[in-house]
């Protein structure tokens, strides 16, 4: 069952550094780097505002700001600042997805400033914070501890009726 | 000399190519071999395509359904596999991909696909269902189809790998508990799979329904978990790294959780629940006269065999079993079929289908006592098709 | 500000899209949803089609293979299903089709497609094997590859009605032994089909592998008789005509039957024996160095289902019992798998299906023996395939 | 079992004649009309010699003449003449299917005709021969009872030897 089958190579060092781009809540993987609110706030007019809207509300696509408050109401807003439990997705799925168009095109120092900018449209951090491989993991977000694990279900104990049974609901 | 036979009887009736006449289809040669190579479907069925939804503002993060209400049995050819994607379907070269398994192993690997390909192989019929199929239909019948409602789901004969054949060359540490998988295209798509999914039943498959993997299946390579939510199943695989932790990526944090009405949020429900739902009649068919119908529909479950289907005319008061074509596999699509004679007048026709842990499907009302209204995904309630005394189909709740 | 990881690691790697470079296809969006509405197989594999047979003076009456040599698992996907016609592929309007039921019944039926959907209905995993498959092979080893030599043969879910319940629905009379099904195309396709078989697991099919049957398939109706030679399984069908005696038509007389030595001829050979085939390695694939291989196959048998498949790797001297992949059905191909370690050197690879009959898959001098080597149809022999000690595959005698 | 689904409905005997072509070793279905060896010489020179040759053996198509006491030889010649059971084989297949580009254009009259020249060329009918469906059944093709049923097969018994086995044949 365990039998050497000798198929693959040793993945070098360098190979794995140039793909293992996530960045988990430890943080491993950040890279060197910063970058400030101001920095991110120039990053983000140049090249996220055009979908996200100039106060991350109003673009054509996901809405990243605002809706603290909500998710017990009838109408949640889920959002970075609202819903989102760790500082350090924000930096991982930016560097690997966005700009939408050019994923993977920001360098460490932008991504670490456009993060910064987000979280502080957002109320999170102030406008003097600076982010890196340190301070980026530390912050905590509003609904940190908003998720429920592990999943409870089956949450629903239906029963098979066959006969005359209470129809519908 | 007389009239040959088929040219007298087309000259004495108009009706063309019906009876007594003989086809015109019939009295010439038809189209040669390899018309073309690869086949495809006749033109009388160019209706039968998957259709987009009109919820996303991009085409290339979005989603597509496949044509249920105009299939039958359990397998969907490849063409008609539903899609999601969130950064379109990459055009990959199979000699210029990569599977890395690194992180909390002993040693780690690159493989090519050639490679893959040597390893001991398995072929699996499974279902693949989004969590977010059945989405619009919470608060009010919206899809008019079953495509609309319940099409983002598919049934293949998957071809690969055990995932646990690859960690058991790697080498996996003992504190290894999560596994992240990413994909190569633009959205870099990276969900956290436990790693006793991962020993269980999880593949890395390269072929589909016996042909290689379709790009927008994740060509060359994709994960296939059994069961669980379609956006786990990570396509375009390239790289898998093994953790003690989960990663808490954007598909299961931002999306992909279920919002309870207290304000928290489930998180990691990966297993498709047990549902099922009548494809024929259902909306938008039209029966033609009072008569014999067979009620015909597909039932799956994401913890293993279907056991039982049950089908209801009268919306839900009283139900009747249906017979399960077999042979019946786990966590793959299973068809059911029930005789029905339609007298006419209303009906409300149902299905409720019942898995082997005991899991009995829920009418919508008692998914919603628990979860609310804005849960938005793994809505696998009982779903209700019309029949109207015009012999109209259509989807109400009720 | 520093380059971007990605650009900085283009920068200083040739190799394009191999790690550490991040590939080109995931710095931009690929291609959105639908493209196309009715998907296609990757350009990559474009190589993967049907093969013509250069054996015919037309290709309306021809056949194409099916490419065994690049497919996995047990499931043909319509695109490839292999082609054998005797008037082209008829382009039929399914409005304008009918099957008619006649003859020796208490009252002759015409039906529409319509409401032939309206049966009850089946499904089944069978496989399809025309019984010229590997005809070239009875004197010397002709065919490359194994797309040449077994792929007349395919397997697809079928979905229908049993003929049964259409012929009970007309009354069968008692004296009533044979059954003439026809086809719409030029060829008027007809063959003689045995009442045991049609009331026992004869099907009257409208789709395949979920979607409708394929144009070159028979669309939109055609007979699957399990089990029985391809030919029998009349495409386009359009009439049934119940009788005491078989018709005697040229597809049942100067054409598969299977002349014996004596001079006598064999008619009506409907089923098709036990056969298997290694499809990796096999003719034409190159083994790129010593080491590790999954020996690769199908099995299956007109008789029911395979209980077993032996391999072996001396020519047929030692056999080694392969592990077959669940659920095995009757009629069906099976996929059988075997590990093996190349060593370099020469290796002649064989194997060997056993089905529940007990009949075990002959030699081909034990066939020649008995049928000489003009009876054609029929060769069931076990195939060789030679590993060089190069890597190369070929198709050999031994 | 045996429900009334009550769907299709009674072919009339016009559609049923329309479709019924088929002719069976009884005769059945045999329309009236007649044709003679000299009429069929004309219609096969007209609409089948292109393809099967003047004299039915050196076209590029199926040939339909000669072999006979080939068919336990080494190079066994099947045609029309030397392996067909049945003259009604001929009949209904050539109006069934020839020629090739316009299946069932012959009449009944040009189908008996072709159908006893054939005959003639392989020397089971003679010139002054004029077939109908009276005569075309009682025709006795030289290959009557050369056919074996029912289908002897399995006919070899194999064993699944498993070690140090006569290799290959
Ligand atoms: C051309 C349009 C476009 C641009 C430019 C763009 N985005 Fe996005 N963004 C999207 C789309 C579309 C999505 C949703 C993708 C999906 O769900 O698959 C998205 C999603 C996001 C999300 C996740 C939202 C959530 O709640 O899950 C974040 C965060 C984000 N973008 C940040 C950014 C930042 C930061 C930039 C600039 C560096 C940027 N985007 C530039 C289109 C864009
Ligand atoms: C354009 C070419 C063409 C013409 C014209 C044509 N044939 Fe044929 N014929 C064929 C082909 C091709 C076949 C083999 C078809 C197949 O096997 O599917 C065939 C087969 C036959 C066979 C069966 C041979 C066998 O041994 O099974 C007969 C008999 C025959 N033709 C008679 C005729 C007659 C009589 C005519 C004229 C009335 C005719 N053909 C005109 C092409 C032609
Ligand atoms: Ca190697
Ligand atoms: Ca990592
Ligand atoms: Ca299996
Ligand atoms: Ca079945
Ligand atoms: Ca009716
Ligand atoms: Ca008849
Ligand atoms: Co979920
Ligand atoms: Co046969």
């Amino acid at each position: 069952q365990d039998e050497d089958y000798g198929l693959g190579r040793e993945a070098t060092d360098k190979e794995i550094a140039g793909w293992n781009i996530d960045v988990p809540p430890s943080g491993e993987g950040l890279p060197d780097g910063s970058g400030s609110v101001p920095e991110g706030k120039e990053v983000y007019q140049a090249q996220c505002q055009s979908c996200h809207g100039a106060d991350g509300k109003s673009g054509q696509m996901d809405r990243l700001v605002g809706g603290k408050g909500t998710l017990a109401s009838d109408s949640p807003v889920k959002t970075v600042g609202s819903y989102w439990p760790y500082a350090t997705t924000l930096y991982d799925y930016v560097h690997r997805a966005m700009p939408f168009h050019s994923p993977q095109s920001l360098s460490p120092d932008q991504t670490y400033a456009v993060t910064a900018y987000v979280l502080h449209l957002n109320g999170i951090v102030d406008e003097g914070t600076t982010l890196d491989a340190n301070s980026l993991p530390k912050i905590k977000m509003p609904n940190r501890d908003g998720f429920v694990r592990p999943d409870p279900r089956p949450d629903v104990d239906a029963e098979a009726c066959m006969s005359d049974c209470k129809s519908g609901k | 000399l007389p009239l040959p036979i088929s040219q007298a009887l087309a000259a004495s009736n108009g009706s063309g190519n019906l009876a007594p006449n003989v086809p015109k289809w019939t009295l010439t040669q038809g189209e040669p071999i390899l018309s073309p190579p690869y086949g495809h479907p006749s033109r009388f069925e160019d209706g039968v395509v998957r259709t987009p939804t009109d919820l996303t503002p991009t085409k290339t993060s979005s989603w597509s359904f496949t044509p249920l209400q105009d299939m039958n049995g359990t397998i969907t050819p490849n063409g008609l596999v539903f899609e999601r994607h969130h950064g379109g379907v990459p055009d990959i070269d199979p000699d210029q991909h990569q599977l890395m398994l690194h992180g909390m192993v002993e040693k780690p690997i690159i493989f090519d696909m050639a490679e893959i390909k040597r390893f001991p192989q398995v072929s699996m019929k499974r279902f693949l269902e989004c969590s977010g199929n059945t989405l619009t239909e919470w608060k009010q019948p919206t899809g008019k189809t079953v495509q609309d409602t319940h099409g983002l789901l598919s049934c293949c004969e998957w071809t690969g790998v055990r995932l646990s054949t690859l960690l058991r060359a790697a080498g996996v540490r003992d504190k290894a508990k999560w596994i992240l998988a990413e994909g190569a295209d633009a959205a870099a798509m990276t969900r956290s799979i436990p790693m006793e999914k991962a020993l269980d039943d999880a593949l890395v498959v390269y072929a589909q329904n016996g042909e290689a993997l379709r790009p927008e299946q994740g060509y060359p390579l994709r994960l296939i978990l059994p069961g669980f939510e379609g956006n786990t199943q990570i396509k375009w695989l390239r790289r898998l790294e093994v953790s003690d932790a989960p990663y808490m990526t954007r598909e299961e944090t931002s999306k992909y959780t279920d919002l309870m009405p207290d304000g928290s949020a489930r998180q990691f429900t990966y297993v498709m629940e047990a549902k099922s739902v009548i494809t024929f009649p259902s909306g938008g068919h039209t029966l033609p006269e009072k008569g014999f119908y067979e009620i015909r529909g597909l039932a799956w479950s994401g913890r293993g065999k279907v056991t039982r289907v049950d089908v209801s005319v009268d919306g839900g008061r009283n139900w009747t079993q249906a017979k399960l074509e077999g042979p019946v596999e786990p966590k793959a699509l299973t068809a059911f079929r029930l005789p029905w004679r339609w007298k006419g007048g209303s009906a409300l026709l149902q299905s409720r289908a019942i898995d082997e842990t005991g899991y009995v499907q829920p009418t919508l009302q008692a998914l919603i006592d628990v979860r609310g209204l804005n849960s938005v995904y793994h809505l696998n309630a009982i779903q209700t098709w019309e029949v109207s005394s015009d012999g109209g189909v259509s989807n109400v709740h009720v």
